[in-house]
């Protein structure tokens, strides 16, 4: 009996070797058509609870940018159709799973897909693990919303681009907004979420108050895990304090749902909160968001992005088609399509004329300086796949009169003043005293 | 019966190590990453005879995984084979030591002890912010006794590594469900008693198949960490382990290379799902496994089995 | 002092919260044996349907207080079919197979629900906040408590007081105390277990909807909150006891007023809290705090 | 004849309830003894604690001159004390030989578990040992059957034989023949009985059948209300008053009152 167990394997292990066979029969049927148009993977959550406030916003800001390039709609000098003139096809992937899912679903758009290049990703978890691979296959990969500056830190990258900023950036400025506004902060807090994502904000912040303010103190550094939905405790914990004012890097839900219990019990009234990604809330939250937060947006995002013509064209295309204006996923999603149409032109210039190689748009693609609807961006970083940007915070306020949320009292700061400069890793940058930022 | 088993075994793990020659890249390196997570199942497999169901596996998973990537990250070893063992090893002794406290559960309160102690690990990684907290860190590209590939290369080292490891465990699990401690796992599930009055402790034999279910999970997560080339604490989390179980489910306890048809066979399914619905493929997931409970109760496995006319026996 | 009390505060509102997510759970468990992981599902459920209640209700100028009642029901009453609709179309179909099994269908169910609930709301997020804000709130010494907060704890304890009542006092309670207790001899008794699973089920799954929907105000309701709840849930029980009501009390209380004093004292093992409870209850009462184990007869 | 069991003053306690009280008595080697009682009387608790499922409230137990108060049932099953159940306790997913094999594999090896992940189940030695235990007990021909399928005096049967592959020198047989038909019965006990008397095992049986105890027992004990109430040779013991009335049921009640005044 126990023997006869083992008989079975024979079967088994022959239906293995069909499947193989059979997708192996299948995949190459596929490859035979190999379409005309400059194929993109878009890649995002779809799923989860990062795809309502990060992944649908970039996926929308992805398909309407596409949709325009295609149609030739996007003013200039980007009124060329799709890339240099051939079009767009994307393909959109959920970026939800493990890393072995996300390098998985990477393998499949470069290797089966075959797509000329891949943007996306919003986890910097995500990005960690797709780089390797990326430089691997040697597939162009433009990133559009991850935050960790450890990508272009850790090694040199060669197929790997980030046109919108790391979060250092936002992190810093939000120390120096918090400085300018309140020159005498004795005492801070933070509520951050006890992840990668929330410990980096908050040591980053951390550091640049401590050189910008050595003074202050941090008072209270509370770590709810992620997604933990009730902060009773933690609001008792800023409530009792003597802090004047609280970091967090809450994004949506948590974000929400903190806001939400902060105003009941009166927190907000007590102390301002900065939040450095509130602006993606605004529009859901519009009156429930408290007066008085400080709002970042990841950058010159939404609300905050300069007030140019090509700022208002994207704001008015997207409102158009989604009916709520977009925050600062799609505006990073538009900012990481135009550069790669960017170093895409670029290189088919240099080339002068047909489809660039790879090789060529990733040499055309590094130190680039473009413009794209949250205004100026430079690829100055991580020998220039690295982007940065000026940032901007600002004041919220509901406008009950017009029934709108506003920003006031906005302050920008130039990139090289929130940045690190070149081939100085940002944290030793931020706690070595921000050395030559040019504010 | 044996030597036609071990020769059928043999000649499958040939034309499976052919067959990546002639198969896309992709498909390959997802095979990789199907197989090694096989190895976890084939612990499950090895617990699940005896009616022990685990929600915590992913504790060896990380445990081997993490135990590749900071041998490159601390110690400079990248040595695939030197890697594997050590993980395996470690893996193991976790799982030797967790046993002492494992191996007095049963049922639910198995399941939910086992998921604590994975959830423990998270804990300790997410807090770990030199190791990049959730965001993980990178695996350095492994090599082999001195062959350093790279690109495809690679990827067939890696696939064909996976599988001489996934066959040599397979190996060694059925040889051990033959022996007398392995073909008492059925026996636990049904008459933990009666051991105990033939005069041996059901406890250390549970302790023994959590220690192998842990080697076994330990080189899985090895290999996956490997092929993916990052590690990150969501490797612990329950949600991990929960579709380790999903599988061994879809796959059946009642033999060992169900574990690898299994496994591959979701990795194909959600690769799919996701292709065809990328909103909605955990629907098609939910689906799959709920179809499999009602219509397939003894895994993939069983029909092969019922097909050859033979009992099922294996899954609860 | 002030710290002291906020502990203590924090702690029941934590402890209200936690109860509130697992008793239907443990209620299940304690009558069908069932580890309901759809449970999480059933709390994003109320959650969703009170903030869509929300929206219908409010914003026309009728009474606050019946617009909250009208969350709840509108909420307990999708738990309702939805709990109808699991028992009589899947559950009753795998009766009798593996425990762990069991487990497993209601996994799967839940991934199921978790993209229905995207069919049906879409991937956006919803606020249900205008009870919270009309409850207000009071002051002691530095901290401000919500009204809000307080009900919370109310409708916990009452829900536990009636749960204690229902299960000694009502014929249907004490027959559910029968099952709980031995189930063969029940069914031999001529109790009818197949309708006590069914309202089992039902009320388990209302219950449910109801910690969902109490929640709802506090949190802004978005793809997810299930997930979150069920280990929750899970390990409360586990500390408890499963299947056990005063367990899930007490599981909750202890893992409540832990938290909270975690948060106030040493905000670095938050993390651990839950998991660290019940790796050491579980250590040293292997079948919760409020279940014995049975030795079996030879 | 020196004992090969001694009990002295075995008493256990649930709580308030009182299952067995002031039990000393000793068992000489290869003695067969039936015990009696009618349901409760402490039997089975008997039988529990001497062979460790239960530890004894106060009192002592002695194998072969060794104390082994409190040792747990898988110590005293190595010590050469083995039993069957009451309801046989049979690996049901296994063959019957797989049934025989495993308890013989661990009978025979050593007390790790580790050591039997090396050996295979169905070893050379293991084969034979269980092949003669199969043919004593007369089951050789269900060898293959799964055990979840076998008629009820073969799983019997098989429950007494995985007792017995271990070469155990005291046996306690809990109701051999319950739940097996009258005519059945003595078949049954005729193979047990030749098969242990072959192997020159000291049994204890308990068992209900009178005429059944009569036929097979040296000796018989009479449980009630958890001490033993009659000792002696069957024929002494159950025509003793106290056994007619309260356990074979051959006295009726107002004699028994009247004998008892």
């Amino acid at each position: 009996m126990v023997a006869d167990t083992c008989a079975k394997h024979f079967k088994i292990l022959g239906l293995t070797t069909v499947l193989m066979g059979v997708s192996a029969i299948g995949v190459q049927a596929q490859q035979a058509a190999a379409p005309a148009p400059v194929r993109l993977g878009i890649v995002s959550f779809l799923t989860g609870p990062a795809a309502s406030p990060f992944g649908i916003p970039g996926r929308n800001g992805a398909e309407i940018m596409i949709e325009a390039l295609n149609g030739g709609k996007v003013p200039a000098p980007y009124a060329t159709v799709g890339l240099g003139g051939t079009k767009i096809e994307a393909k959109y992937v959920d970026e939800a799973g493990s890393a072995a899912n996300v390098v998985t679903e990477f393998r499949n758009l470069v290797q089966r897909d075959k797509v000329d290049a891949v943007v996306g990703y919003i986890s910097s978890g995500s990005c960690l693990a797709v780089t390797p691979v990326a430089e691997e296959l040697k597939a162009l990969t433009v990133y559009f919303d991850c935050g960790t500056p450890r990508i272009f830190e850790e090694a040199a990258r060669k197929y790997v681009f980030r046109p919108s900023p790391h979060a250092t950036m936002d992190n810093t400025g939000a120390a120096r907004y918090v400085l300018s506004k309140k020159k005498d902060v004795k005492f801070f807090s933070g509520i951050n979420q006890n992840y990668a994502w929330g410990q980096d904000s908050w040591r980053d912040f951390l550091s640049a108050m401590n050189i910008l303010a050595p003074s202050a103190k941090a008072e209270k550094e509370l770590f709810p895990k992620l997604f933990a939905g009730e902060y009773g405790a933690e609001i008792s914990t800023l409530l009792t304090s003597k802090s004047q004012v609280v970091h967090t890097s809450f994004w949506n839900g948590d974000l929400e749902g903190f806001l939400y219990q902060s105003q009941a019990r009166g927190l907000s009234k007590r102390m301002p909160i900065i939040a450095t990604t509130a602006e993606a809330s605004i529009w859901r939250m519009r009156d429930k968001m408290p007066d008085g937060t400080i709002i970042g947006g990841r950058g010159p995002n939404g609300p905050l992005a300069p007030n140019t013509a090509l700022n208002k064209w994207f704001h008015g295309i997207y409102v158009d088609r989604y009916g709520t204006p977009p925050t600062y996923p799609s505006y990073q999603m538009a900012l990481a399509i135009l550069g790669l149409k960017v170093a895409w032109e670029k290189a088919q210039k240099t080339k002068g004329g047909g489809a660039p190689t790879t090789e060529e748009i990733v040499s055309a693609f590094e130190g680039i300086e473009y413009e794209a609807p949250s205004g100026k961006v430079k690829l100055a970083l991580g020998k220039g796949h690295q982007g940065i940007q000026e940032t901007a915070y600002g004041t919220y306020r509901f406008n009950k009169q017009k029934q709108t949320p506003e920003i006031v009292d906005v302050i920008r700061f130039p990139a090289e003043c929130v940045n690190p400069p070149s081939d100085v890793n940002s944290d030793d940058w931020v706690k070595g005293g921000m050395k030559g930022a040019k504010c | 019966m044996s030597a036609r088993t071990n020769l059928a075994g043999a000649s499958a793990f040939v034309v499976l190590a052919a067959a990546a020659l002639a198969a896309p890249a992709w498909f390959v390196s997802l095979a990789t990453i199907a197989f090694a997570n096989a190895l976890v199942v084939l612990g499950l497999i090895v617990l699940w005879r005896a009616g022990l169901v685990p929600f915590g596996q992913a504790l060896y998973y990380c445990v081997g995984a993490y135990t590749v990537a900071l041998l490159a990250r601390w110690v400079g070893i990248t040595d695939a084979f030197v890697m594997l063992a050590v993980s395996g090893l470690i893996a193991g002794l976790v799982a030797y030591v967790v046993g002492f406290l494992l191996a007095r559960y049963r049922e639910i309160f198995f399941a939910m002890l086992s998921l604590a102690l994975s959830m423990i690990l998270y804990g300790v990684l997410v807090k770990t912010e030199t190791l990049g907290s959730t965001d993980g860190f990178g695996v350095a590209t492994p090599t082999f006794a001195g062959y350093a590939p790279h690109r495809e290369a690679l990827g067939l080292a890696l696939y064909w590594l996976v599988l001489a490891v996934g066959a040599l465990c397979a190996f060694a699990v059925s040889t051990y469900f033959r022996t007398t401690a392995g073909a008492l796992a059925i026996p636990i599930r049904d008459n933990e008693i009666r051991i105990e009055f033939l005069g041996l402790s059901v406890n250390d034999l549970i302790h023994l198949k959590l220690v192998i279910a842990g080697v076994v999970g330990g080189l899985g997560g090895a290999l996956a960490a490997m092929s993916i080339g990052h590690v990150d604490p969501n490797m612990s989390y329950w949600t991990t382990s929960g579709g380790f179980v999903f599988v061994t489910i879809l796959a059946g306890a009642s033999s060992v290379a169900a574990a690898f048809v299994g496994s591959l066979v979701f990795e194909i399914v959600r690769t799919v799902a996701v292709d065809l619905l990328p909103g909605f493929w955990q629907m098609i997931l939910g689906s799959v496994l709920l179809l499999t409970i009602l219509f397939l109760p003894e895994g993939l496995g069983s029909v092969f089995a019922r097909l050859r006319g033979a009992p099922d026996r294996g899954a609860p | 002092m002030l710290t002291a009390f906020a502990i203590v505060a924090d702690g029941l509102v934590y402890a209200a919260y936690l109860f509130l997510v697992a008793v239907g759970l443990t209620l299940i468990f304690g009558v069908m044996k069932i580890l309901n992981v759809t449970h999480g599902s059933f709390y994003a459920f109320g959650a969703y349907g009170a903030a869509t209640a929300a929206g219908i209700y409010f914003d026309r100028s009728l009474p606050d207080a019946l617009g909250f009642l009208f969350m709840i029901l509108f909420a307990m009453g999708i738990g309702l079919i939805l709990g109808l609709i699991l028992e009589r179309g899947i559950l009753r179909l795998v009766y009798g197979k593996d425990e762990v099994v069991i487990v497993l269908v209601t996994y799967a169910v839940f991934l199921i629900l978790e993209d229905v609930i995207t069919l049906i709301w879409g991937p956006r997020s919803y606020g249900a906040y205008q009870p919270m804000v009309a409850a207000g709130s009071i002051d002691v010494g530095r901290l401000t408590l919500s009204n809000y907060d307080i009900g919370l704890v109310i409708i916990a304890a009452a829900l536990a007081l009636a749960t204690f009542l229902a299960l000694k006092r009502t014929r249907f309670g004490r027959l559910l105390t029968v099952v709980i207790y031995d189930r063969e001899t029940a069914a031999a008794f001529g109790v009818n277990v197949t309708l006590v699973y069914t309202v089992t089920f039902v009320i388990g799954a209302m219950l449910g909807t109801l910690g969902g929907a109490v929640m709802a105000p506090k949190i802004s309701v978005t793809l997810g909150i299930g997930v979150e709840v069920i280990v929750l849930a899970f390990a409360v029980v586990a500390i408890g006891g499963m299947g056990s009501i005063e367990g899930a009390l007490v599981g909750a209380l202890i893992v409540g007023l832990a938290r909270a004093a975690a948060v106030h004292l040493m905000p670095q093992i938050e993390l651990f809290i839950i998991y660290g409870v019940m790796a050491l209850v579980l250590a040293f009462r292997p079948f919760g705090l409020f279940t014995r184990a049975e030795p079996r007869k030879i | 004849m020196t004992a090969i069991l001694s009990v002295r003053k075995l008493e256990k306690t649930f709580g308030s309830v009182v299952a067995a009280r002031d039990i000393s008595l000793d068992i000489p080697a290869q003695q067969t003894v039936g015990i009696i009682g009618a349901n409760g009387a402490g039997k089975t608790t008997f039988i529990n604690m001497i062979t460790g499922y239960l530890r004894p409230s106060l009192g002592t137990i002695w194998f072969e001159d060794r104390d082994i108060t409190g040792r747990s049932s898988r110590q005293i099953t190595r010590l050469g004390i083995s039993r069957s159940f009451q309801v046989a306790q049979i690996f049901s997913s296994l063959t019957v030989m797989e049934n025989i094999c495993a308890a013989a594999a661990i009978a025979r090896g050593p007390r790790g578990a580790l050591a039997h992940a090396w050996r295979p189940l169905l070893s050379a030695d293991t084969v034979g040992e269980a092949r003669a235990a199969a043919e004593l007990f007369q089951i050789g021909a269900y060898r293959d059957i799964r055990a979840a399928t076998l008629p009820q005096g073969v799983r019997k049967l098989l429950d007494i034989a995985m007792a017995v592959v271990g070469w155990p020198r005291l046996l306690l047989l809990d109701e051999p023949t319950s739940g097996i038909s009258i005519e059945e019965k003595f078949s049954l006990m005729d193979v047990v009985m030749t098969a242990l008397k072959s192997r020159n095992i000291t049994v204890l049986f308990v068992e209900h059948d009178m005429e059944i105890v009569s036929r097979f027992a040296d000796r018989v004990l009479a449980f009630y209300d958890g001490t033993v109430i009659a000792d002696g040779a069957p024929a002494q013991a159950l025509a003793d008053t106290r056994v007619r009335t309260f356990i074979s049921g051959t006295r009726t009640v107002p004699e028994a009152v009247a004998g008892a005044g």
